[in-house]
C-alpha cells in the first residue's frame, strides 16, 4: 500500500488538542460498564498503579441520557442540565478536566460546550434548569478528554513499560490492526479529536508505538451502524448489520489480525455483528476464517501491559482472542476463561468464533 | 447477499443496498442507447422533459431521472419504469439540447427487453 | 421552530449531496438527507408537516458524519433531531412506522434513565430479546454476579460498574426532567401513542412491555422503506408539487 | 422446318409466364380473407368490373396520372405500354387476316413478318402495314425517351430514379432490346424480299444495298424472340412484374377491397403492383429537404418485396402521406408502413401462410406483449357536458390556442367541459404511428370512458392528431370536430359575431386534418371569413409536412429543422403577414423555422372577435350543441 | 530625459501586471514590473492551454513578453512590493530586501494563489498517490505523458469541481468562476490523449459563463463523451490495488454513489496571494469578501484602492479568466493616468 505518511502526519499535527497530564474526573459509560466493565477498570487501574495518576470517580454520577437524547426521547434541554449536573459533581470535588469513558457522551459534551460557546444565553438558561431542580452550581471544565485521548497521550510510556508488543513473534511481522474511531468522537467538532475527523490519530499513535501496523481501507470511516433507534429497535437492525458488514467486507482483503476501537457501540457492534453474519449467512471474515477479534484500547494497552486478559474479559467477546494472543506469545488458559467468584469452572458458551 | 429480504431468526430483515456502485453496474443498455439514438449523450438533466411529461402526470415516470439510471448501468429501476411512456412527444419539444427523447424511451424500453432475454 | 439545532445546523443548502454521499442511512433506506433539508429550507408548513409524519425523518442513524463535511456548514443530522422532537411534541409520530417506534425506545431507555439512572441496564438486555448478542452476552448473562464480580465490578453495588444509583440521585434526575420538559417529551410519546393503539385497535399498556401495541412497534416493518420510483410520488419528496 | 426453331424462346417465355400468373392469382385469391374474397366474386360480376376496365385502359395503357403530372413521363410510359399493347392486338389480326389460316398460335402473330416475307406490297395490306410500322415506331419513339430518363433523369424532371437490382437490369436489357431487335428484324426480311413499309421498307433497302440481308435476318429474329423469352421469364423477379399485376391490383381495390392493418394477399399485390417509378421519391420532403434519400416508398416497398429487413426504413419516415397522393399506382403506403412497424407483422403472416397450407400448427416465436402499459391511469368521473373541449398534449405547449379557444366558445356562448384542463391522457395515436397498437388502445380506452361518461354530443379538439384517431379509431357517440370545424359551424349558425382582420394569411394543412382526415375547406371558409386568404404553392392534398410529424421516432432534431425551414420557405415565398396552422404541433415547428407570425386559426379568429364591450349588449345562445344532427 | 517620466510601479508580473505595464509604457511612462518569481508569467506559466479554443498559453505569454518588451519598462524579479505609503509629492514603496522606490503612482496586481488542496483533508491530497490538482494536470499535457504515480495509463479520471470554492469548511465562500470551463477543457485534453479513458466531472453547478464556454461544455458530451456527476465528491479512500475509491450522491438520481478512479483531479479554485494579502495588511488597503482586496466601488470602482494613487488590477480583487484580467489591468491603466494627469 504506498502512501505518502508525511501527508497525515502534516493533519495531525494541525490537530493537537490539549490532554491535561493528570487529575481527571471520571463519567462512565451505560453501554462499556454493562457489556465491558472489564475495559473501564483496566482503565483505573492503568492510569492509577501503571501511570500513577489521580482520577477521581463519583459514585453519584449518572448516565448522560445520550442513548436517549440520540434516540431523540431526551430534549437537548434537558441532556445539557444532565451533563452540567457532572460539571457541579466534579466542580465540588475541585477538578477541571473531565474523563469520558463514552464517545456518544464525550461527542454530547463536546456538543455542549460549543454550544455554550456559541449561544451563551443556552449556558445560562442551563444554569438556571440546574439549580432549579437540584440546586446545584458549576464551573465549566477547563478540558474534556474521552479516555482513550489519555491513553493516548501516555502511549509511550506504556510502550516503554510493554511486556508484549503488537508483532507476531513467530514472524516478526507487525500484527494489521484496523482502528475503528467512533463517529461522536471527531466527525461532528474535528478539533476535539486527536487528529481530526478525516485522519483520527488516537488509536493510530497507540497502535504504532505499541509496534503494530494500521490498516487504512476504504470503509475506514463509516460507521458502525449503532445508529440508536436503528439498533434499539428490532425491526430496523438490519440497517446496523449492513454498515457493519460494508466495513468488514472493506477490511477483508487487507487480512487484518485485529480491530480496535475507541467507541462502546462499535466495539459491541463489530464483535456481535460477525456473529450474527456467521449465523445468517455462514461467513466468518479475518484470516483463516477465524474472526476478527474487536477489542478496546484498554483491552489492547493492557495485553501490552501483560494483564491477563480474562481478567479484563476478553472472553467476553463473541470473537474469541487467542490466535491474537497466541501471534503476540501471551500464554493464557482458554480454561480459565470462564470462572465463578470461588474460582470453579462455570460451563464453557457454545458456538463462539473460535471458542 | 444471500441474507437480504425477509426477516431471519434474528427478528429483522436486511435490505438490499441503495448505493451505485459504478464498478459494479452494467452500462450496457447505455451503450446500446447511445449507439442507437446519438443524441442521449446531449442531455444535460434540466428537467424539461419530465416537468411537461403527460405521464409524469400520473405515475412516477421521470425521463430525466432515467437517463441519469441508464447512464450508471443502474437498470432495476428502469423495467417498469420505460413501460410508462405514452410517446406523445412534448418532451421533445421542450428539450433545450435537442435530444431526441422518444425514441431515448423507446431504445431503452427495447435494450432492457433485450437484456432481459440476453440479448444484449 | 425554535430549536436551536436548526440555527445550529441549517443555513442555505445549495444541494451539493455531500452528506447523502457518506449517508450511511440513504445507503440502505429511501432516505436522501439532502432532499430532507432542502424541504425544511422551503419554510413551506405544509411540506414540512408532511414530513413530519413521514417515515423519511426516522431512517437517519446521528452518526453526524454530515456535519464534517458540508460546504454550508450545516448538518442535516441536526435538522432531523429537531424535526423528530417536533414531531414527538406534535404528535405526528405515530403517523409512521417507523416513528411509532419512539415509543419502544421510550418504554426502554426512556424509563431506564429515571428508574435505574442509566440508560442500559445488563439485567434489562434479556438474551430472549437480543439474540444477536450471541453466546457471549448469554453466558455473561447467566452468570451476571460471577463475571462480574471477576472483572471488579458488582451488580447494584456501591460503586464502580453498574453500581445502584440511588434514590436520592434518581430524584434529582427526575427533577430535571421535569424542569427542562424531560417529562413533557415523555409524556407526550405516551399519550399520543397510547391513541394511536387504540386506533389500530391493540391492547396498551401504561406499563411495561409486555402487551400487543409495543411488541408491535418493536416487530412491525411494512418492507417498504426503500421504496424506488414507484411509491416515491406518495414519499415526501413529491408534494413539493 | 427448322428454321423456325428461334420461336421457342418465345413461346418457352410466354408459356411460363401465363401458367406463373395464373397460379400465383390463384394462390393470392385463397389467401384473401372470406369477405375480400366475397367482395372480388360481387365485383367480377359487377360495376367494379367495367371500372376496373376503364381504369386499366386509363392507367395501365395510357398512364393518365403520370400523364397529368408530366407529360413527358406520361408519353414514355404510354408508348410503351399502350404501343406495345395495340402491337400485340393488331398484329394478331393481321396474323388472322392476312395469313394462311385462321387462329395460329400467338408466336405467328408476334413473327408475322418471318412466316409472311413478302406481305402487304399493295391495297389494303399496304395500309395496313403502315400501320404496324407507325406502332413500332411510336413505342421506339418512348424506348428512346426511357433511355434518356435512365440516364439523364432530370430531363424527365424527376429527381431522383430507383436504384436497380441485376434481375431488373437483365429484364431491362431485354425488353430494351425487344422493340428495335424487332424493328432489324423485320427490315432485314422486308430488305430481302423487298417489302415492307415506310420504317422497315426503307430501312430493309437500305441495309439490303450493302449486307446480305437474307442471311442476317434469322440474327435478328433470334434476337427478338430470346428479348421477349427472357424477359417474359425475368417478369415474376424483376420490378417489371407490376405489369401484371397491377390488373389484379385495379380489379381488388375496384371490389372495395383495403389494407387493413396486417399483410395479407391484397398488401402482397401491392407490393408488387410498385412500379418504381420513383415519383414518391421525387415528392418526399425527407430526400429534397433532408437528404435522406434511402427511406422513400420505392426503397421500402422494394424492401417488402425481396423480404430484407427494413425496420430501419419502415421507422424513418414523416408518415406525411404526399407520396400516397402521387402514386401512379395507388398503393396504399401509409396503412402498409404502419403494418411494417408493428412488431413481427411480416413473421406473422408467414406463419398464417405456414399454417394454411401445413398440418403443422406453429406459434408465433415472437414475444408479442405489449412494451407499454398504463395500469396506473386511474379512472375519471367527468361531469356532464354537451361539448367537450379535448385540447390535446401538444397543445397545453401553445396555451394561447387554448385561451383563444375559451375566448371564441365563451363568446359564442357555448356551454362545454374542458376535458384535459389538468393535462389529461394522451390520445394513442402517437402510439399507433409507433406501431403499438395494443397500448394505444389502453389510452384510447380510457379517453372514450371519460366522453362517454361525459354525455358529450360534440367532441372538439385542438390537435388534428387526436383528431383522426377520435375519429378513426375510438368508438363514440359523440361527433368529433377539430376546432376549425367547429369554429366554422359557430360562424354558419352565426353565434360567433367576428370582425374582419385586413391581414394577408397563407394557411398550412396539417397533415393529419388535411390528408389524413380530408378537412380542407372548413379552415379556409373560417379563414377568408376574417381574413385575405392567400394561395400556397403546396397545398391541399399535396400541402407540406412541418417536419415536427410524431409519425418519425428517429429522425433527428436537426433534419426536422431543415424540413420546417423549406416548408416555412415554401409557404411564405408571397410574404404573407400570419403563416396560419391548425395544429399546435405544426405551430411550435414553424416558429422555429421562420421570421413569420405564425399562429393557430383559433388564434386569428379570437383578434377577430369584437371587444368584450361591444358583445356584452347582445348575445345569441349557441345552437351547436342542440344541432348536432346537422353535422353528425 | 528619462527622469521627465512619471514613474509607476507595478506589483505582480502575472497577466494584469504585464499588461498594465506594456500599456503605461506605451503611453510614455516609466515603469518599474515588481515580480516575485524567477520570471514574469504567472501562473500562465504553468498551463499548457487555455480555454474554451484550447488555444497554446504560449501564443498569450508570448504576446505579454512582447508587451513589456519596452524600454520604459525596468523589470525586477524575485522581489515583492512590501509596502506602499502615500505623501504628499508621491508614493514611497518598499521592496523585499530592504530596498525603497520612489513612484508617481503604484498599480497592485499581485493575483492569486491556487486553493491549497492538502486542507481539504477528506480528498486525501499529499497523502493518496495519484489525488493531483488541476495544475498538476497542465504539467502532464506540457509533458504530453498522462499517467498514475506507478506509471500505468488510467482507465479512469475524475475531475472534482470546486476543490477550495464554495465551501465555508475552507473558509472560501466564492466560486473560482474558471474552474467549471477549465474542468471540461481537461476533461477534453484527456479524451483526446487517451481516448480510451473514461473521464468524470463531478459538479455541483455548471457556470458556463463566458462566450463559447458552453459550447465547450455540449461539445464535451456530444463529441468526447465525458460524463457529467452532479454531486459533490464527499470523501475519498484507496482500496488494496491502490486505486481512489470516491464517495459521492448523484443527486439527480438521489442516490449514493461509489467508484473506483485511477487519477483523482482537484480543480483547486483562486485565493488571494499570500504576497498580496502581505502588502495589503502593510499599506492598509482594504480587504473584502472571501479576503480578496476591496475596491473602491463594485460597480464603476473596482480599480480604486482607497489609497491615493495607488490602483488594482487583475485577480488580487477577485477571481478571473484572462480576458477580464486583461480589461481590467487597462481599466488600471486608465484610472491610473487620469490620477497622474491630475
Amino acid at each position: 500500500m504506498s502512501m505518502k505518511p508525511e501527508g497525515k502526519k502534516r493533519i495531525w499535527a494541525e490537530y493537537q488538542k490539549e490532554i491535561p497530564d493528570d487529575h481527571f474526573f471520571y463519567v462512565r459509560s451505560c453501554i462499556r460498564q454493562t457489556f465491558f466493565a472489564g475495559s473501564e477498570q483496566y482503565f483505573l487501574k492503568i492510569l492509577r498503579e501503571d501511570l500513577g495518576k489521580d482520577v477521581f470517580e463519583d459514585p453519584r454520577h449518572t448516565t448522560c441520557t445520550g442513548i436517549g437524547y440520540h434516540g431523540d426521547v431526551v430534549p437537548f434541554e434537558t441532556i445539557q442540565a444532565v451533563v452540567a449536573r457532572h460539571f457541579a459533581l466534579a466542580t465540588e470535588a475541585g477538578y477541571k478536566h473531565i474523563a469520558i469513558s463514552c464517545v456518544t457522551s464525550f461527542g454530547i459534551y463536546s456538543e455542549i460546550l460549543e454550544t455554550w460557546k456559541h449561544f451563551p444565553e443556552t449556558l445560562e438558561r442551563t444554569r438556571e434548569d440546574l439549580f432549579k431542580a437540584t440546586g446545584r452550581t458549576f464551573e465549566v471544565p477547563e478540558t474534556i478528554s474521552h479516555t482513550s485521548d489519555i491513553i493516548y497521550k501516555f502511549r509511550d510510556e506504556i510502550a516503554r513499560k510493554a511486556k508484549y508488543n503488537l508483532v507476531d513473534i513467530a514472524t516478526g511481522r507487525p500484527l494489521r490492526v484496523v482502528e475503528h474511531i467512533g463517529c461522536h468522537y471527531s466527525k461532528m467538532f474535528p478539533k476535539y479529536g486527536v487528529g481530526g475527523a478525516e485522519f483520527p490519530h488516537v488509536l493510530v499513535g497507540m497502535v504504532e508505538s505499541w509496534g503494530g501496523d494500521v490498516i487504512d481501507y476504504p470503509e475506514r470511516r463509516h460507521c458502525c451502524g449503532f445508529g440508536f433507534r436503528q439498533y434499539l429497535v428490532q425491526a430496523n437492525r438490519g440497517y446496523s448489520l449492513f454498515a457493519s458488514r460494508k466495513k468488514f467486507e472493506s477490511m477483508e482483503p487487507y487480512r487484518p489480525d485485529m480491530i480496535i476501537a475507541n467507541c462502546p457501540g462499535c466495539t459491541m457492534f463489530m464483535d456481535r455483528w460477525q456473529y450474527t453474519i456467521n449465523e445468517i449467512d455462514g461467513i466468518t471474515y479475518g484470516a483463516d476464517g477465524q474472526g476478527i477479534p474487536v477489542l478496546t484500547y484498554e483491552e489492547v494497552a493492557g495485553l501490552v501491559l501483560g494483564y491477563d486478559p480474562w481478567e479484563m474479559g476478553l472472553q467476553y467477546h463473541n470473537v474469541q482472542s487467542m490466535p491474537l494472543l497466541q501471534k503476540m506469545g501471551i500464554r493464557a488458559d482458554p480454561a480459565r476463561r470462564f470462572l465463578a467468584k470461588d474460582g470453579t469452572r462455570l460451563p464453557e458458551p457454545a458456538n463462539l468464533i473460535n471458542g | 447477499m444471500m441474507s437480504e429480504g425477509r426477516a431471519n431468526k434474528f427478528g429483522f430483515a436486511i435490505s438490499r443496498s441503495r448505493l451505485i456502485d459504478y464498478d459494479a453496474t452494467d452500462r450496457k443498455v447505455r451503450e446500446y442507447v447511445t449507439l442507437r439514438e446519438p443524441s442521449f449523450r446531449l442531455c444535460f438533466a434540466c428537467g424539461g422533459c419530465t416537468a411537461t411529461c403527460t405521464a409524469g402526470q400520473h405515475t412516477s415516470f421521470n425521463l430525466r431521472r432515467m437517463n441519469t439510471y441508464i447512464r450508471r448501468g443502474e437498470i432495476e429501476p428502469l423495467r417498469e419504469e420505460v413501460t410508462r411512456c405514452m410517446l406523445c412527444g412534448k418532451c421533445l419539444l421542450v428539450c433545450p439540447r435537442g435530444v431526441n427523447t422518444r425514441n431515448v424511451v423507446a431504445v431503452a424500453a427495447e435494450a432492457i427487453r433485450k437484456l432481459g432475454r440476453n440479448e444484449l | 421552530m425554535q430549536d436551536i439545532r436548526f440555527e445550529e445546523g441549517l443555513h442555505a443548502c445549495m444541494n451539493c449531496g455531500i452528506c447523502t454521499g457518506i449517508c450511511p442511512a440513504a445507503e440502505y433506506y429511501h432516505y436522501d438527507p439532502r432532499q430532507v433539508v432542502d424541504l425544511v429550507q422551503s419554510r413551506n408548513n405544509e411540506v414540512i408537516r408532511e414530513l413530519l409524519k413521514s417515515e423519511t425523518i426516522w431512517y437517519c442513524g446521528q452518526c453526524m458524519s454530515c456535519k464534517t463535511r458540508c460546504p454550508r456548514g450545516n448538518t442535516p443530522g441536526m435538522v432531523i433531531m429537531a424535526l423528530r422532537k417536533l414531531s414527538q411534541e406534535l404528535g405526528y409520530f405515530t403517523a409512521s412506522e417507523k416513528g411509532r417506534q419512539q415509543f419502544a425506545i421510550k418504554r426502554t431507555v426512556g424509563d431506564n434513565v429515571l428508574k435505574h439512572g442509566y440508560c442500559v441496564v445488563s439485567y434489562d438486555v434479556d438474551p430472549e430479546a437480543h439474540p444477536e448478542q450471541g453466546p457471549a452476552w448469554e453466558h455473561y448473562f447467566r452468570y451476571m454476579d460471577d463475571s462480574l464480580a471477576r472483572l471488579g465490578g458488582e451488580l447494584n453495588g456501591k460503586e464502580g460498574p453498574t453500581r445502584l444509583i440511588p434514590d436520592d440521585v434518581l430524584d434529582e434526575l427526575k427533577s430535571i426532567f421535569k424542569v427542562t420538559g424531560g417529562q413533557e417529551l415523555y409524556d407526550a410519546i405516551e399519550e399520543a401513542s397510547e391513541k394511536k393503539a387504540e386506533e389500530m385497535g391493540m391492547e396498551f399498556k401504561k406499563e411495561g412491555r409486555d402487551f400487543e401495541y409495543f411488541r408491535h412497534v418493536v416487530t412491525a416493518d411494512s418492507g417498504c422503506h426503500q421504496c424506488e420510483p414507484e411509491d416515491v410520488r406518495k414519499d415526501v419528496y413529491e408534494t413539493r408539487r | 422446318m427448322n428454321s423456325e426453331l428461334f420461336i421457342t424462346p418465345f413461346n418457352l417465355g410466354l408459356y411460363f409466364i401465363l401458367i406463373y400468373s395464373v397460379v400465383r392469382s390463384t394462390v393470392w385469391f385463397r389467401n384473401l380473407s372470406r369477405p375480400d374474397k366475397l367482395r372480388l366474386q360481387r365485383g367480377f360480376f359487377g360495376r367494379p368490373f367495367m371500372d376496373s376496365l376503364r381504369e386499366i385502359f386509363s392507367e395501365s395503357l395510357l398512364h393518365r396520372k403520370i400523364f397529368k403530372k408530366n407529360p413527358l413521363l406520361g408519353y414514355m410510359h404510354m408508348s410503351l405500354a399502350f404501343g406495345w399493347f395495340l402491337l400485340i392486338v393488331f398484329g394478331t389480326f393481321e396474323a388472322d387476316f392476312f395469313g394462311e389460316k385462321h387462329l395460329n398460335p400467338p408466336s405467328h402473330a408476334i413473327f408475322f413478318r418471318w412466316f409472311n416475307p413478302d406481305h402487304g406490297s399493295e391495297g389494303f395490306a399496304r395500309i395496313y402495314g403502315f400501320w404496324m410500322d407507325l406502332l413500332l415506331a411510336f413505342i421506339l419513339s418512348g424506348l428512346l425517351l426511357a433511355v434518356i430518363k435512365r440516364f439523364i433523369p432530370r430531363m424527365m424532371g424527376m429527381k431522383k430514379t430507383t436504384k436497380h437490382t441485376w434481375t431488373d437490369r437483365i429484364a431491362l436489357t431485354s425488353l430494351w432490346l425487344i422493340f428495335p431487335s424487332r424493328l432489324l428484324a423485320e427490315s432485314f426480311t422486308c430488305g430481302a424480299h423487298g417489302s415492307g413499309s415506310f420504317l422497315t421498307g426503307n430501312m430493309g433497302a437500305a441495309l439490303a444495298s450493302f449486307l446480305p440481308a437474307a442471311e442476317i435476318a434469322p440474327v435478328f429474329w433470334w434476337l427478338y424472340s430470346l428479348a421477349l423469352g427472357t424477359f417474359f421469364l425475368l417478369l415474376p423477379v424483376s420490378r417489371y412484374f407490376h405489369i401484371p399485376v397491377e390488373l389484379f391490383l385495379i380489379f381488388m381495390r375496384n371490389s372495395g377491397i383495403t389494407t387493413g392493418d396486417r399483410h395479407s394477399s391484397y398488401t402482397e399485390v401491392q407490393t408488387h403492383a410498385c412500379s418504381s417509378c420513383g415519383v414518391c421519391i421525387g415528392v418526399c420532403q425527407m430526400s429534397y429537404a433532408a437528404g435522406i434519400h434511402d427511406i422513400q416508398s420505392a426503397y421500402f416497398i422494394k424492401g417488402l418485396r425481396n423480404d430484407r429487413d427494413i425496420a430501419a426504413i419502415t421507422a424513418n419516415c414523416l408518415m406525411c402521406g404526399r407520396c400516397e397522393e402521387v402514386c401512379p399506382v395507388g398503393i396504399e403506403l401509409g396503412p402498409m408502413r404502419l403494418i411494417e412497424r408493428r412488431q413481427g407483422e411480416r413473421e406473422d403472416h408467414k406463419l398464417r401462410l405456414a399454417e394454411k397450407y401445413t398440418i403443422t400448427r406453429r406459434r408465433s416465436t415472437l414475444e408479442k406483449a405489449p412494451t407499454q402499459s398504463y395500469g396506473y391511469l386511474e379512472r375519471e368521473e367527468p361531469e356532464k357536458a354537451e361539448v367537450l373541449f379535448f385540447a390535446g398534449c401538444m397543445t397545453h405547449l401553445t396555451p394561447s390556442v387554448i385561451v383563444a379557444m375559451k375566448k371564441i366558445m365563451d363568446s359564442a356562448g357555448v356551454k362545454y367541459r374542458f376535458m384535459d384542463e389538468q393535462g389529461g391522457v394522451c390520445c394513442g395515436r402517437p402510439l399507433m404511428l409507433a406501431g403499438r397498437d395494443k397500448e394505444a388502445r389502453e389510452l384510447i380506452n380510457h379517453n372514450s370512458d371519460i366522453i362517454w361518461k361525459s354525455g358529450a354530443q360534440i367532441l372538439v379538439t385542438s390537435c388534428p392528431i387526436c383528431y383522426k384517431v377520435f375519429r378513426e379509431s375510438y368508438y363514440l357517440e359523440a361527433t368529433v370536430m377539430h376546432h376549425s370545424e367547429f369554429i366554422n359551424l359557430l360562424i354558419e349558425e352565426g353565434s360567433l359575431r367576428l370582425g374582419y382582420l385586413h391581414r394577408k394569411v397563407v394557411y398550412h394543412d396539417p397533415c393529419e386534418l388535411g390528408r389524413g382526415s380530408g378537412i380542407y375547406d372548413e379552415p379556409r371558409a373560417v379563414i377568408s371569413y376574417v381574413a385575405e386568404l392567400q394561395q400556397a404553392s403546396q397545398e391541399r392534398n399535396m400541402s407540406l409536412c412541418c417536419g415536427g410529424s410524431l409519425g418519425n421516432l428517429t429522425l433527428s432534431s436537426e433534419k426536422r429543422a431543415l424540413i420546417a425551414a423549406d416548408a416555412a420557405r415554401t409557404l411564405t415565398v408571397a410574404s404573407p403577414d400570419e403563416l396560419i396552422t391548425a395544429c399546435p404541433l405544426c405551430k411550435k415547428t414553424f416558429a422555429q423555422a421562420t421570421e413569420t407570425k405564425v399562429s393557430d386559426i383559433a388564434e386569428l379568429v379570437a383578434a377577430a372577435l369584437p371587444k368584450p364591450a361591444e358583445i356584452a349588449a347582445k348575445r345569441r345562445p349557441a345552437r351547436a350543441a342542440v344541432r348536432t344532427s346537422r353535422i353528425g | 530625459m528619462k527622469g521627465a517620466l512619471k514613474h509607476v510601479i507595478v506589483a505582480g508580473g502575472g497577466v494584469a501586471g504585464m499588461e498594465a505595464a506594456g500599456a503605461l509604457a506605451e503611453m510614455g511612462y516609466r515603469v518599474t514590473l515588481v515580480e516575485k518569481g524567477e520570471d514574469p508569467g504567472g501562473h500562465l506559466l504553468q498551463w499548457h492551454a487555455l480555454f474554451p479554443d484550447r488555444r497554446p498559453a504560449d501564443e498569450v505569454r508570448n504576446y505579454l513578453r512582447k508587451r513589456i518588451n519596452h524600454h520604459n519598462i525596468n523589470v525586477i524579479t524575485r522581489t515583492t512590493v512590501d509596502r506602499v505609503k502615500h505623501h504628499p509629492g508621491g508614493l514611497t514603496v518598499n521592496l523585499s530586501g530592504g530596498s525603497e522606490e520612489k513612484a508617481d503612482a503604484v498599480i497592485v496586481a499581485t493575483g492569486f494563489d491556487l486553493f491549497d488542496a492538502r486542507r481539504k483533508e477528506e480528498y486525501g491530497y499529499g497523502i493518496y498517490d495519484n489525488v493531483i490538482t488541476s495544475a498538476e494536470l497542465e504539467g502532464m499535457f506540457n509533458r504530453g505523458h498522462i499517467a498514475r504515480a506507478d506509471g500505468k495509463v488510467p482507465d479512469r479520471i475524475g475531475l472534482i469541481h470546486c476543490v477550495g470554492s464554495r465551501d465555508e469548511k475552507v473558509n472560501n465562500n466564492h466560486c473560482s468562476k474558471v474552474c467549471c470551463v477549465t474542468a471540461v477543457k481537461q476533461a477534453i485534453e484527456i479524451r483526446k490523449m487517451l481516448p480510451s479513458c473514461e473521464v468524470f466531472c463531478f459538479y455541483m453547478d455548471m457556470r458556463m459563463y463566458g462566450p463559447y464556454y458552453e459550447e465547450l461544455y455540449r461539445e464535451s458530451q456530444e463529441v468526447h463523451n465525458v460524463n457529467f456527476i452532479r454531486g459533490k465528491v464527499s470523501e475519498a479512500s484507496v482500496n488494496i490495488n491502490n486505486r481512489l475509491v470516491i464517495k459521492v450522491e448523484d443527486t439527480l438520481a438521489g442516490r449514493p454513489l461509489r467508484m473506483e478512479l485511477d487519477i483523482m483531479v482537484l480543480m483547486v479554485g483562486m485565493e488571494m496571494a499570500a504576497a498580496g494579502s502581505k502588502l495589503a495588511e502593510a499599506s492598509g488597503f482594504g480587504r473584502g469578501i472571501n479576503r480578496f482586496l476591496e475596491t473602491g466601488d463594485h460597480h464603476y470602482g473596482n480599480n480604486l484602492s482607497g489609497v491615493k494613487g495607488v490602483f488594482f488590477a487583475g485577480t488580487c480583487t477577485a477571481p478571473m479568466n484572462i480576458t477580464d484580467t486583461v480589461s481590467h489591468a487597462r481599466a488600471a491603466v486608465a484610472e491610473t493616468v487620469r490620477y497622474l494627469k491630475g
